[in-house]
């Protein structure tokens, strides 16, 4: 069975180590905070200015000047620190901060991502995308395998604008697990009962497939 | 005696401000905006302005109130969703949108207050961001050359200011203010308390009072969460 | 629970450091300077460093001590007066100095620490400090581009910090200290008093813990005056 | 009589108007914060990272951690601030700072300066020298009108490596007061006692006199 959206953020949550320092977009990446693994120690950063960013508040102590960059309210951990968003960007630029996880439209077998503009359609902007995956070391994308229209997500190049440039390392989708190198897709994983051939059918770009492709383990 | 930088309020503090200048606005979001002063621009009338602002508000609230009236001729922003009135003026050519990476407009505006014409950063790279600008590598991979930003007037808010100008914002109402800050030829501070000189320890100032032309105390903050996120007790 | 950044003390914190290292030192004359770091690494007897530091000491105290012993191979500072030692090793060749503007060098370690590679400033142009330097001329003035520093260990001081690596700086010990602690690819704090996580303001945190690997409290600080100026009452 | 170093401190302090934020160097320039004129308000930067920097602390009072960037003890005045180097040099490059006054071993008529470096000398560095003369409008010099052999220090050209080109707008002597400007000095003022003909003198650059030259007024 295909993962929910629950599921591949239970998915990509193993992907964090311990001490990392861990930004997360809108979406499907806002839910792994949900899931750190309970041995290990991770703080999210969010760009419009927060380290050590914790859950959303209680119900009536939400406060207006505390958001992050998805404007939602949020709280502080202890330990959090609050800063500008040029010292946000300076933390994100300067690869200070280990792991982003991001949606995208669609990602290319050499690790390029278009995730902000659709031609034709109105363009909500990059937001911090752009400096998010031009810097980070681990870049994992979470997404749908395929589109609504069942189309692969996953390509020999982007069609649509770039948002940047063999920056992805990883992609944990709806179907599998998957790590980008020498310009193809490997396959790591195949979600709970879903079939190598499957993947196969679902994936536009150049998929290497080990002899053994393990399922997910989720709990 | 600090230099005083106190005006009476919104309107004496807008002074000057006229059409087709070009405008920096602290916030992000609706989250640490100048309500005061985006009421009293909106108030005055001041046309074919261009705004560098990270978001352009909502549609009734925030620079949509400016947008409403058809006040702004360009956005300079990185995201400008969430804002229905945006969305007809930009699709039908009446505004101009400069769409720029959060982090590169972050640094420019810093870049453009603090003296420093170009930058090199590897945002954009390889993408229509990039067109037209110079690359260059550095340690083996490719960075886009980004200009400074300045505005003729910077407005900003803050949570605490003093006679001297300087600035104290809360939580992530900081975001761009400081930067902003910087980079107005002259920088319009509205605070939400405005306390006397001595009152703010010297260590704990977001902005110094030399980045701050004028500065007034605030009146009516709505504060507007644009999304309410909670979890439930037990 | 914060990322854990504590280590038991200096001699844990300096773990690592190895002949031939660039180090940053923060601190401005003996202002804010990493006494404890300093004094482990003479007696850890580490040599051939490079030590990117606004000044260099004094005979008996900050860097001098390191320059007695002469463990230092070269220095990157803007002002290294007052110190005797310093002056034998420099005309008798021994040691390499490159001096930088202070705001460039500033600068160039927050351009290290914030992923830019390169900027332009107008500081130094037509001085000797440009030789060798691409030169280019932004709104009818000459610049020069300056390219980011970093080092294999940053070591910092600050007043507080917390177990997540925060820091609080006092007045004026601030100096180089948040721009070099940004720029180590390894950070080491020393702190007059740590804390645990939870008990400093996040809204008024200097240097943010990110950018802090390891963090411990000091002891006996001596925090020497290099000038001592006063005046007299009444 | 030519003027001695407070006397030099005390016309420079004319020049200073209402509002302005003004770093002093070390030496003669640092005497120009006591004769601040009472009918104006100005604040003193030390680019080391302070704004409202005050005057030496009450013998007892001194804080190791509160320094100038001569690296003098000092106290701050109601409403200073403090921040880091790279905000300082923003401060200061970024044209915040109206007006730095420094000394000088050398001016030259075009307005070059230099003050940092005689060759075959031991060299301390130009500090925040550079920066400051590269980015202020408002650049006075402060400096005797001639080196201690005698001879001048304004020049048709400096011979000393420079700190800055084209930069200096007004020198103020032990023996006059001068505005350079289309390359060469124009003298505004002599000291008291001081006549035309000895500022000429000890004048090797350009010295453009107008007909009427005031006497300087010093209290």
């Amino acid at each position: 069975m295909a993962l929910d959206k629950v599921g591949i953020a239970k998915r990509i949550a193993q992907e964090l180590r311990d001490g990392w320092y861990v930004n997360l977009g809108i979406g499907i990446p806002t839910l792994v905070a949900n899931f750190v693994p309970q041995d290990i120690t991770v703080e999210f950063q969010s760009e419009n200015g927060i380290l050590g960013m914790g859950p959303f508040p209680f119900d009536g102590e939400e406060d207006a000047d505390l958001i992050n960059a998805g404007k939602q309210t949020v709280t502080l951990m202890p330990g959090a620190s609050i800063f500008d968003s040029a010292t946000s960007f300076a933390m994100i630029r300067g690869q200070h901060v280990q792991l982003t996880v991001l949606g995208a439209m669609e990602v290319s077998q050499d690790g390029d991502i278009a995730n902000w503009k659709i031609p034709g359609r109105m363009v909500k902007g990059m937001g911090g995308a752009m400096d998010l995956v031009a810097s980070a070391e681990n870049i994992i994308v979470a997404m749908m395998h395929t589109n609504k229209k069942g189309e692969s997500k996953l390509l020999p190049s982007c069609s649509l604008p770039l948002t940047g440039v063999g920056c992805v390392t990883r992609i944990i989708t709806n179907l599998a697990a998957l790590e980008i190198k020498n310009g193809a897709f490997h396959l790591l994983e195949r979600a709970p009962g879903v079939s190598v051939e499957e993947i196969k059918a679902a994936t536009a770009g150049e998929l290497v497939v080990p002899e053994n492709v393990p399922e997910m383990k989720i709990d | 005696m600090a230099i005083n930088k106190v005006v009476a309020g919104a309107q004496e503090a807008t002074t000057g401000i006229e059409d087709g200048m070009t405008l920096m606005l602290g916030g992000f979001g609706l989250c640490g905006i100048p309500e005061n002063c985006i009421a009293e621009m909106v108030k005055m009338n001041v046309t074919g302005i261009t705004c560098i602002s990270n978001n352009a508000g909502v549609d009734d609230f925030g620079l949509g109130l400016l947008l409403q009236k058809k006040q702004i001729k360009k956005m300079v922003s990185s995201y400008v969703g969430e804002n229905d009135e945006f969305e007809r003026q930009m699709l039908s050519g009446e505004l101009e949108v400069d769409l720029i990476p959060q982090g590169s407009l972050a640094e420019r505006c810093r870049a453009g207050g603090a003296g420093i014409p170009a930058f090199f950063t590897p945002a954009g790279y390889g993408t229509e961001i990039a067109e037209g600008k110079e690359v260059r590598e550095f340690n083996g991979k490719p960075h886009i050359l980004e200009s400074a930003l300045t505005a003729d007037f910077a407005i900003v808010k803050a949570w605490k200011g003093d006679t001297a100008g300087n600035l104290v914002f809360k939580a992530t109402a900081r975001n761009f203010n400081p930067m902003m800050a910087m980079a107005g030829k002259i920088t319009i501070a509205e605070v939400e308390e405005l306390v006397e000189e001595g009152e703010l320890d010297p260590n704990t100032i977001h902005t110094p009072g030399i980045f701050v032309q004028r500065i007034f105390q605030g009146t009516g903050y709505e504060k507007r969460i644009e999304q309410r996120t909670v979890r439930q007790k037990g």
